[in-house]
């Protein structure tokens, strides 16, 4: 490990919890779209949170994230090219 | 089992090893790539035993086919082959052929073999995931082969495999061939996966010293971007197969209308990757011949860079292509365009790298060995493979050709262009380094005549049908009136397959004669720069007596610098010499 | 090789085929000229005693050049091919005209059920006609077809009309087309449905204006 | 001869990304992992805004149970990742501990999937009652074995740290850590996108 940095993995942890609890207060109080929004956007943090601290994606080079990056833009390009043939057909 | 990540570095193994460790369960690269040459070889026969029964039946239907009399019951009549087992022959044939010959040979066993004696490595960076690969893709083999065995049949929806048809037994009556196809498939999946894994990990870190990017022979290349196109396109047909087995042994719906399910989610899972696999199987290929052409020629690679942009904007293209194969399957009419439009933009990228062949022969001082001569006929046949790709690509034309012959002309002219041409010129190549030995020039130069004729002969007249209109998977073109006319082609067809099987014995001839026989090669007699050439042949185990050191690029043939006309990669040279 | 293409009666057939054309000649100039290069190269080009090859890398500019002008002509004929593909395929399947005539198609293991819709001019009610196998249209007409399936995938092909299309279970998908010559033509089903596929088959039969009427009236004599 | 010190020495001098190969193998297997959920979930959304009405399947759903399975995987991703920072402080006692709690909330997460497939099962919600449920079944289902492959690898490791074995090769607990975060980040989304949309 460079540097032997680390982030608190408690803090994280705690973190990770209360993002939890937010996604499943939203889910209960907000109307539905606002809160699938939210929801989502809160997933997000938290798979952000988990990969560059838990999966220390922060220390690592450039080549790990296009690890990351290029599959996700890959599925995200399938998924939007099934948008007109499963969502928008008649 | 634990191990598998562990690196080489920790894996040094001690020389003496007994019969099992050194030939069977070995996880030297070499042993790994010769294991899958034979599996390989194995599939091509029997994937050239169904191509013949297909044949057989499409020029002289319902009439017993010469030797096949022996073939039991349930699947053929006294050599009779009845329509549901035709669907099973095609099934077998493009799976075989694509995930069991084209696949392996052309990836695992010039991957294996080449990548660490190229870029100066002892061996993979995962030995013993390498060793686990060849073995999850001998249970496949095994998968696959029980699924021909099992009561009902075996799968027989096409290679394709499309939904409902596959997805419920009623439909075809398939009950566990169909369950076992889908698992010998995930596992073949599982094989290269590892497989690509360890040639973009060895690529990555174990380059000798001086072994830049830039400095890595085309095929390396090739070979890294075939597997990364081939790790990030199987994913989404990872999932699609799960949801398929699903569908049949657990009853869920996900392609079954009544349940609400998607027939049309399969296609696109399914060519998500399948446009992607057909390069995965071209690049390699054009690897190949991208090695031989500069050997042969005594030349320089004509543009090595541009030729590596190219490879990988082709590779991020072929992702963005995959639904010309679905213009008339009743996908979104305003998507098809800009997948029209992608497609064919996809031959600018190849339009280089034929350009660069070509002009890699210019003024070139070429002779014609049996490798050279098979590298060159990849090229020619790849062309109108790839230009007839151009009439199938544009939308409007391929209503008229989509599932017709004319499609089935177009993927045999560029896939056997590459895996078999391909292929060919690559064993041809590094027989002397694998085995130590010669192959025969005389029997090479007329396998190679005899491959090249009978090869047009048998796939140029489908042209011919598809513009005539014959559907492929049609198991008696007998039955349609207006194909009748075009009857007297599928029997000159048969004819010149038949022929191109039987001449293939003698490349089995050569091969075989040649392992024992054959001349003895010496390390390089080629005269070839890359750093396989440098170790003797067969290699050592671990390959290099002492790792290499790279002074310059793998083509420097004819260079100024020095009086031979070539130049090896390790060689000191003048400018080093001085320094 | 296309002189073998069948008879095209079908009003966007004639668009289909010259875009074909055109692609042959494009493609086939493209293969004239890369053999003739290859095969140039190769006799001019083969090993001759003291003779070394150029060395040549292709790294200037002025060099790749002889890759990239070809690559700009490769291009601008690939956008040519596209951009008269859009027009085609815009005018057969997004810009479709309205219909004289509907007609229901219904695929299954292993026959085309065709339903007609009757003097009402509606699917799905008393007065409609079903026939297996059957497609009865007049000529010079645009009809309109409804494609669904009871089982698996099949496809919907008429060589001569240069129309094909799947027909997707659980879907229900319209094709078009105007047939200008009266005939019988084959309509084949051209996607692997099971072990029926080879020989599911049915005919189209175009009529002649007057002829169709009299067919018309032979099914719905009492047609108000 | 090539003994293993030489072996390393020249594997030093090697040409690299500096990344190590064990590193980069498992984050390469990941990025394909990452397209088999990615084309899973993608196949999922379009399906299911496509065809509307399925708000009324997934209230079916036991929220509390995922709920709680959602708390369960991202504290054994803390454990996870305390058992690396053992191995880099080079405590072998925490090791275990951390080890053995990842490994057991693993467990817990199995057996409470297994549980509320069961129930499910009961109120007759099969995987053919219609595609919500076959997505429901695939995409747990699926993940479930995930989980189960890094319990089992976990196990592994917590074998050899029991036996002081696993010495020369801790750096596979990071390559597990990896792989068992990744898990747990695919159910921070099925979790929203199963049960609380
Ligand atoms: C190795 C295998 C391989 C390769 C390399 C290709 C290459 C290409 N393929 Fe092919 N294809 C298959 C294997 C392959 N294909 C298979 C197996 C199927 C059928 C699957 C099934 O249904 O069972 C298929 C089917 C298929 C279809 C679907 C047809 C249908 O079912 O209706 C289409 C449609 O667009 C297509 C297009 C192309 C194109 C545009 C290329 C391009 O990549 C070609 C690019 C190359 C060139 C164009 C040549 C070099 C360029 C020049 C010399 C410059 C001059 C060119 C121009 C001006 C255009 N292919
Ligand atoms: C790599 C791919 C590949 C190769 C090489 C071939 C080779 C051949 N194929 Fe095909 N084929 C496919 C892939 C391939 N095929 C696919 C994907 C389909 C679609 C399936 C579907 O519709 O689902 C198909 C479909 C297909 C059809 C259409 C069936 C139909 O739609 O009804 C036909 C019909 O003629 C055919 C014929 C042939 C013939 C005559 C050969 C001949 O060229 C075969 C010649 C045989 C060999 C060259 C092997 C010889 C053996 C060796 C070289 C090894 C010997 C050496 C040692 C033992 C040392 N194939
Ligand atoms: Cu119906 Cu083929
Ligand atoms: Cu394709």
């Amino acid at each position: 490990m460079e540097g032997k940095q680390h982030p608190n993995y408690f803090l994280i942890w705690v973190w990770l919890m209360v993002l939890v609890v937010v996604s499943v207060v939203a889910s209960l109080i907000l109307p539905k779209s606002l809160a699938s929004f939210l929801i989502f956007a809160v997933a997000g943090i938290k798979a952000l949170l988990v990969i560059l601290n838990y999966m220390h994606l922060k220390y690592e080079k450039p080549l790990i994230y296009a690890f990351v990056i290029v599959p996700l833009l890959f599925a995200l390009i399938l998924t939007l090219l099934l948008f007109p043939d499963f969502v928008f057909h008649g | 089992m634990s191990n598998i990540l562990g690196d080489v570095t920790q894996g040094t193994h001690p020389e003496k090893k007994g019969f099992w460790r050194t030939y069977v369960f070995s996880t030297d690269h070499k042993v790994i790539a010769k294991q899958y040459l034979a599996l390989s070889l194995f599939w091509a026969v029997l994937g050239g035993f169904t191509a013949y029964l297909i044949r057989w039946q499409l020029a002289h239907p319902e009439t017993a086919a010469p030797g096949a009399g022996w073939i039991p019951e349930p699947f053929m009549y006294e050599g009779v082959v009845p329509p549901e087992f035709y669907n099973v022959l095609i099934t077998m044939h493009g799976t075989i052929m694509v995930f069991f010959v084209a696949m392996p040979l052309l990836l695992a066993v010039f991957g294996n073999y080449l990548i660490p004696l190229m870029i100066g490595a002892r061996d993979m960076a995962f030995p013993r995931l390498n060793m686990l690969s060849v073995w999850v893709f001998a249970l496949a083999s095994l998968v696959l082969l029980i699924s021909l065995f099992v009561p009902g049949g075996a799968a027989s929806a096409g290679w394709t495999g499309y939904p409902p048809l596959s997805a419920r037994a009623i439909y075809t009556g398939v009950n566990w061939g169909m369950n076992l196809w889908i698992v010998a498939i995930a596992l073949e999946f599982a094989a290269f996966l590892m497989g690509g894994i360890n040639f973009l990990t060895t690529t990555l870190n174990m380059r000798a010293p001086g072994m830049t990017l830039f400095r890595l022979p085309l095929i390396v290349w090739m070979q890294i971007t075939a597997g990364v196109v081939f790790m990030l396109s199987v994913g989404p047909l990872i999932a699609g197969a799960v949801m398929l087995l699903l569908d049949r042994v657990i009853g869920t719906t996900f392609y079954v209308p009544e349940g609400g399910g998607q027939p049309l989610l399969w296609q696109h899972l399914f060519w998500f990757f399948g446009h992607p696999e057909v390069y995965v199987i071209l690049l390699p290929a054009l690897g190949i011949i991208l090695e031989i052409l500069p050997v042969f020629s005594r030349k320089p690679i004509f543009g090595y860079r541009p030729i590596i942009y190219s490879t990988i904007v082709a590779g991020i293209l072929s992702f963005i292509v995959w639904a010309h194969h679905q213009y008339v399957s009743g996908i979104d009419p305003r998507l098809a365009m800009p997948f029209s439009i992608t497609t064919i933009l996809i031959s600018v990228p190849f339009a280089l790298i034929v350009f660069a062949m070509i002009a890699t022969l210019w003024k070139g001082s070429i002779s014609f060995p049996t490798p050279m001569l098979f590298a060159l006929g990849t090229l020619g046949v790849f062309l109108i493979g790839g230009l007839t790709g151009i009439f199938v690509g544009s939308a409007p034309v391929d209503i008229y050709f989509h599932d017709t012959y004319f499609v089935v002309a177009h993927f045999h002219y560029t896939l056997f262009s590459a895996v078999f041409f391909g292929g060919f010129a690559g064993l041809y190549f590094w027989f002397p380094k694998m085995f130590g030995r010669m192959m025969n020039e005389t029997l090479g130069k007329i396998h190679f005549v005899l491959t090249f004729i009978l090869f047009n002969t048998t796939f140029f007249p489908m042209f011919f049908l598809g513009v005539g209109g014959m559907m492929r998977r049609i198991a008696n073109p007998m039955q349609y009136e207006f194909l009748q006319p075009l009857q007297p082609i599928n029997v000159f067809i048969t004819g010149s397959a038949n022929l191109l099987l039987i001449s293939q014995g003698i490349f089995a001839i050569n091969f075989f004669w040649s392992l024992f026989r054959g001349r003895i090669a010496g390390p390089n007699p080629w005269q070839a720069n890359t750093l396989e050439w440098s170790t003797s042949s067969p290699p050592p185990h671990e390959n290099f007596h002492k790792i290499p050191t790279v002074y310059r690029g793998p083509y420097e043939y004819s260079s100024p610098e020095t009086a031979e006309d070539w130049l090896p990669q390790n060689q000191l040279g003048l400018e080093e010499v001085k320094k | 090789m296309l002189s073998w293409l069948p008879e095209n009666i079908s009003t966007y057939g004639g668009d289909i085929d010259s875009l074909m054309y055109h692609i042959y000649y494009i493609t086939g100039v493209w293969f004239l000229l890369t053999y003739g290069v290859i095969i140039v190269f190769l006799l001019r080009y083969r090993r001759q005693e003291g003779q070394k090859a150029a060395y040549v890398r292709g790294d200037s500019l002025t060099q790749a050049s002889w890759l990239l002008v070809p690559l700009l002509i490769v291009l601008a004929l690939d956008l040519w091919i596209d951009f008269q593909g859009s027009e085609v395929w815009a005018k057969i399947k997004i810009d479709a005209p309205s219909s004289d005539l509907l007609v229901g198609v219904t695929g299954k293991q292993f026959n085309w059920e065709i339903a007609y819709p009757g003097p009402d001019g509606k699917l799905g009610t008393a007065d409609d006609l079903e026939m297996e196998n059957e497609l009865h249209v007049p000529v010079n007409k645009v009809v309109h077809v409804i494609l669904r399936s009871k089982d698996v995938i099949h496809s919907f092909f008429l060589p001569n009309l240069r129309l094909k299309q799947d027909v997707m279970p659980g879907r229900t998908i319209e094709a078009w087309f105007e047939a200008t010559k009266p005939g019988r033509y084959p309509l084949p089903c051209a996607e692997l449905c099971g072990f029926g596929h080879s020989g599911m088959e049915g005919s189209l039969i175009v009529h002649s204006l007057d002829e169709y009427e009299k067919w018309v009236q032979k099914n719905w004599p009492n047609k108000p | 001869m090539k003994d293993a010190l030489n072996m390393k020495i020249e594997s030093m001098t090697l040409t690299g990304t500096g990344i190590p190969s064990g590193k980069a193998g498992v984050w390469c297997f990941l990025a394909s992992e990452i397209t088999v959920f990615g084309g899973l979930i993608g196949s999922y959304l379009v399906v299911r805004l496509g065809s509307g009405g399925w708000p009324e399947a997934s209230a079916h759903l036991s929220f509390s149970l995922a709920l709680f399975n959602t708390l369960v995987l991202l504290t054994s991703s803390m454990t996870m990742v305390l058992a690396f920072d053992a191995v880099e402080k080079g405590d072998s006692k925490k090791l275990r501990t951390f080890l053995f709690l990842t490994i057991l909330l693993g467990l817990v997460f199995l057996g409470v999937k297994a549980f509320e497939y069961a129930g499910k099962l009961a109120h007759g919600f099969t995987p053919g009652a219609g595609v919500f449920w076959s997505f429901y079944y695939g995409m747990t289902g699926l993940h479930a074995l995930h989980v189960l492959a890094g319990v089992i690898v976990n196990i592994i490791l917590f074998m050899e740290a029991l036996g002081n074995a696993l010495k020369p090769n801790e750096h596979r607990v990071e390559l597990a850590g990896l792989y068992w975060h990744f898990v747990d980040i695919v159910w921070i989304f099925l979790f929203p996108l199963l049960y609380l949309t």
